[in-house]
């Protein structure tokens, strides 16, 4: 079984699986789950974390992805949780 | 060998685990009751995927720098950051996620085999990631007005056209090229052709349809991440690519619908801003109201829907606002903020906004659940809303924004609008509000306003 | 990567998906999904296809598991579909 | 060799399509408008997937009979089989399916190459198959009343002995037998000890626990199907698989919270009978009513609600009931269905009865939302209902059903209970209802009762 057919698959499992998820978020949380999305996307981490750095461009390369993917990770997360922490009930 | 076999596997269930996370993350962040456990859950997810990549690392130092660079970045921007501004910041981190995995799949085009189909993942990964990042810079600059460039001017088209272009190299490259031996020439030329083609399109897009345009690149930055995922064959970035994708998408079509109007016209299209020009502009006496005489009618009022829109974003009046709720509730009176998913800049906006000056969540109501009873409203407070509050969404076939869904307050018993002009909204288009037999208008800037108001209660 | 964990991978995200997928069913519906998932289950014929038939037991082995996997496919359909049909507004 | 590879990735992406096709079925399968098309989706998803997989079968003449068969039996069981017997036939069906995946195991079993995960997958696959199969035909039995059995004679207590006994079989040969050779005597005990440990798991279960027991074997004819998925690498099947395991388990969830009992409690205690024995006998006095009277007292409400139960599927009175409701509506009363999600025998089972009668589905009302406003009910007409409308729930903590949700009817006005004798209902508790103030009881056949009383209502 091809390999890539089969984390096709996963790929499209996960995005149905996220639309059902996410499709009845109230509108309190939109602002919220947008940014929470958004550190979520900076699991391009892991992804520069496993580049080679054969050569000198790939070294900055793979420099360059794990900074911006970290600054994604540590500013969304902390941005949603300061957002979220501010929605109180009566 | 054996020893680096066992870990790539071990490594893969615990990436298994950490999808299960994300997945039940995402899921709670979605419900107001646990979406702090949701986040924390998800950045749990973060952790553990980025702790199990790290035990067969093989360049430390490297690693090291690039995650100690980006956590002070992060966090100082993620501290720092009004909420006022958090449209620009989402748009900012959008771009960072997009140019990470625009250098994931530029470093790997040097190291995979030549296979056509892994070929073809680099291709379009770098396509994804690169557009992901322009666009979302220029969203930005946009967002943070510190970038002003006309539609109908030459460099846009130049730009657009460039976009254009470079979704043809695009397709030819993936479906085309392969038979050839990929260049580096050829790569090279896509970079270059991706990011400019990023800039050509979101640049000819108005300002007002950036959130639309956010959380499309934000679907855009998780499908960027999920295709580098297909390469690198890493199933977490495939499942948290996804959700990010999937949560984009159903942001972007939950405020296309709120604003009435299809995707495809947002992004390509743009306000028919002219049509209204010619419009035979509306008659009827507009009457104005003083502060003191506003005091008075809400002082005898018993429930008070208060309508926030982007005017109090811009005159940044959500604590008096706030004020102003309490001392009417004191007086007696019960008050509601009436929240319309696209008042504002970007989805929940408003939301944000009131909840960061501490008005507690249950009191906002959502269209749907204030329109029924609205003729049992003594006052409605339109503060800075234009566009949703638009009657002609529900009466004029003819409007731009007909069929747009709205909150109703002309069906109030007396209805405020503070704002400081005659001026239209985003949609460019004349509000009949305004000259309805029950409107007062309260002319000035927000904040002063309900400051004004603020003091009167306080004497 | 190891072919059984991305299996084991998609059966999860299955489950997942499923358990969100019904969790609101209402009750009117509980028999007819109870019927129609008894037919999904007949999916074991897909199985039961590609069996080998090298010797005299596996050719019989295969032969009841396709008979009594069709018994699934058909039956469930059929009844579920005879069900739903009598479900009416007024 | 190239050709057959690319059969084999076309026949994939296939696969993956028809689960997509599944998955959407069953989503809308779970929705009232859409559940038609859910299902002709899901059938469309098994069409797909079968006669992808035919294009390069080996045995044609196996195939052919074999679907032969199974298309007519299956066919006429579902155009011949009774509503009142959907139980009995969905055991069945489970146990058809846990077969299937036991004969794929079996005959796998032959074919695996000394890997030991492959091995272990045989031994599971093939447990949770026979379980399933030898389980539901006891559960067959036991729902048809052609089985009957002591769960205190000796050849259940024996049976009980030799599941825990298949159990551990089991844990061994997954555990710790795959050290050595797989041998096929070892393979055969494997067998035998488990079609009789599917049997010693169902027959301690007392008949009216059945429906939970077969979701629970729904769930497991589905996950025996996602196994063997694993087991032949065929993603189709895991995916339907993981569908009909998890719509099983939230089925066995609902019916166990429904009934407030854990689904441990259900598979292994069972309800204790005996304390409801020593309980002292609920005192008062019971008032019956004759048909004429109780026809007197319809005609003149104006609001009825009838409850339906186990007693109604006994005396097969559903079609009488309809037609006493429509005599009612015409009379001008409204009427309301009020339907407890586990009356009856098995979830769902009202629903079914009454649209076989052609009552709408829209006049079926749940508990929490017709329980607020009992008190303006003139009639509650309760026909064969015991347990789910047991006031001990709420009002008696000491009852072994206490915590159950009910619907209330006693406090509607006046209450109707239609049963043949005083006899208490699947739980064997004593019901205070029946000596309450407003109750009326209405001896007799539940058909022959409302006979009668549309019978008056004619005249
Ligand atoms: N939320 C989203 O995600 C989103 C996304 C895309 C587009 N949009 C669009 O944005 C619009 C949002 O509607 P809206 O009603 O919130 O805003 P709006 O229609 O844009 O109107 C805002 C009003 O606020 C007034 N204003 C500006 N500054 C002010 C100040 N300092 N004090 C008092 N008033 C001030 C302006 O009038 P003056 O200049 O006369 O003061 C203006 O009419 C909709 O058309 C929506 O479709 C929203
Ligand atoms: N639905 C499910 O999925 C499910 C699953 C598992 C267990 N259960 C259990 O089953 C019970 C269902 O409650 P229920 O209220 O529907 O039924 P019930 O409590 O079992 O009571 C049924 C009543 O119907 C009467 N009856 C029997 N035959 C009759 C006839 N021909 N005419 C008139 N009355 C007749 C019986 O009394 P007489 O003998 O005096 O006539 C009996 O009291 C609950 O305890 C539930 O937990 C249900």
């Amino acid at each position: 079984m091809e390999i890539y057919v089969l984390l096709g698959f996963v790929l499209i499992l996960s995005i149905y699986l996220g639309l059902e998820l996410i499709s009845k978020v109230p509108s309190t949380l939109h602002t919220p789950l947008m940014s929470g999305a958004n550190a979520i996307s900076g699991i391009a981490l892991v992804g520069a974390l496993v580049l080679n750095s054969d050569t000198h461009l790939q070294e900055i390369l793979a420099l360059l992805a794990i900074t911006f993917a970290s600054i994604n990770v540590f500013g969304g997360y902390l941005v949603t949780n300061r957002m979220l922490k501010m929605f109180k009930k009566k | 060998m054996n020893f680096i076999e066992n870990i790539s596997a071990f490594q893969n269930i615990i990436y298994i685990v950490s999808s299960i996370l994300f997945i039940t993350g995402i899921k709670m962040l979605g419900k107001e009751d646990t979406a702090v456990k949701g986040n924390f859950l998800s950045a749990l997810a973060m952790f553990t995927a980025v702790a199990i990549t790290l035990i067969d690392i093989v360049n430390p130092l490297l690693v090291i720098i690039g995650i100690s660079i980006g956590a002070i970045i992060g966090s100082l921007i993620a501290l720092k950051v009004k909420m006022t501004s958090i449209p620009e910041m989402v748009a900012l981190f959008n771009g960072f996620g997009g140019l990470a995995t625009f250098f994931i799949a530029w470093s790997e085009f040097y190291s995979i085999p030549d296979n056509t189909f892994q070929y073809v993942l680099v291709m379009i990964t770098t396509y994804i990631g690169g557009v992901t990042f322009s666009g979302s810079i220029i969203a930005y600059g946009k967002l943070s007005e510190k970038l002003k460039i006309q539609k109908t001017s030459l460099i846009t088209k130049f730009l657009t056209t460039i976009f254009y272009a470079s979704l043809i190299y695009l397709l030819y490259a993936v479906f085309i090229s392969k038979i050839f031996v990929p260049s580096f020439d050829f790569y090279t030329i896509l970079l270059i052709l991706t990011l400019l083609g990023g800039i050509g399109f979101v640049i000819p897009i108005g300002g007002g349809d950036m959130p639309v345009v956010i959380s499309l690149l934000n679907s855009f930055s998780g499908i960027a991440a999920a295709f580098a995922g297909l390469l690198l064959l890493n199933n977490v970035l495939i499942v948290a690519g996804s959700l990010v994708g999937a949560s984009g998408l159903i942001l972007t079509i939950i405020m296309a619908k709120a604003m009435n109007r299809s995707i495809g016209n947002i992004l390509f299209v743009g306000y028919a801003s002219s049509s209204s020009g010619t419009k035979s502009e509306e008659t009827g006496e507009v009457k104005p109201i003083s502060v003191s005489d506003a005091y008075l009618i809400l002082e005898n009022s018993s429930s008070v829907l208060i309508i926030p829109g982007y005017g109090m974003a811009v005159a940044q009046a959500q604590h008096v606002v706030r004020e102003l709720g309490e001392l009417l509730e004191a007086n007696g009176t019960e008050v509601k903020y009436g929240i319309h998913p696209v008042a504002g800049r970007m989805p929940g906006h408003m939301n944000v906004l009131l909840a960061e000056a501490n008005v507690p969540y249950d009191v906002l109501v959502e269209p749907d659940d204030v329109n029924p009873t609205m003729d049992t409203v003594d006052v409605a407070v339109v503060i800075g809303a234009n566009d949703v509050v638009n009657p002609s969404a529900t009466e004029e076939p003819g409007s731009p924004i007909y069929g747009m869904p709205i909150i109703e307050v002309h069906n109030a018993r007396t209805v405020f609008v503070l704002k400081r002009s005659m001026s239209s909204g985003f949609a460019g288009v004349q509000n009949p509000l305004f000259f309805k037999e029950n409107t007062r208008m309260l002319f000035g800037d927000a904040k002063d306003s309900i400051g004004g108001l603020v003091s009167e209660f306080k004497d």
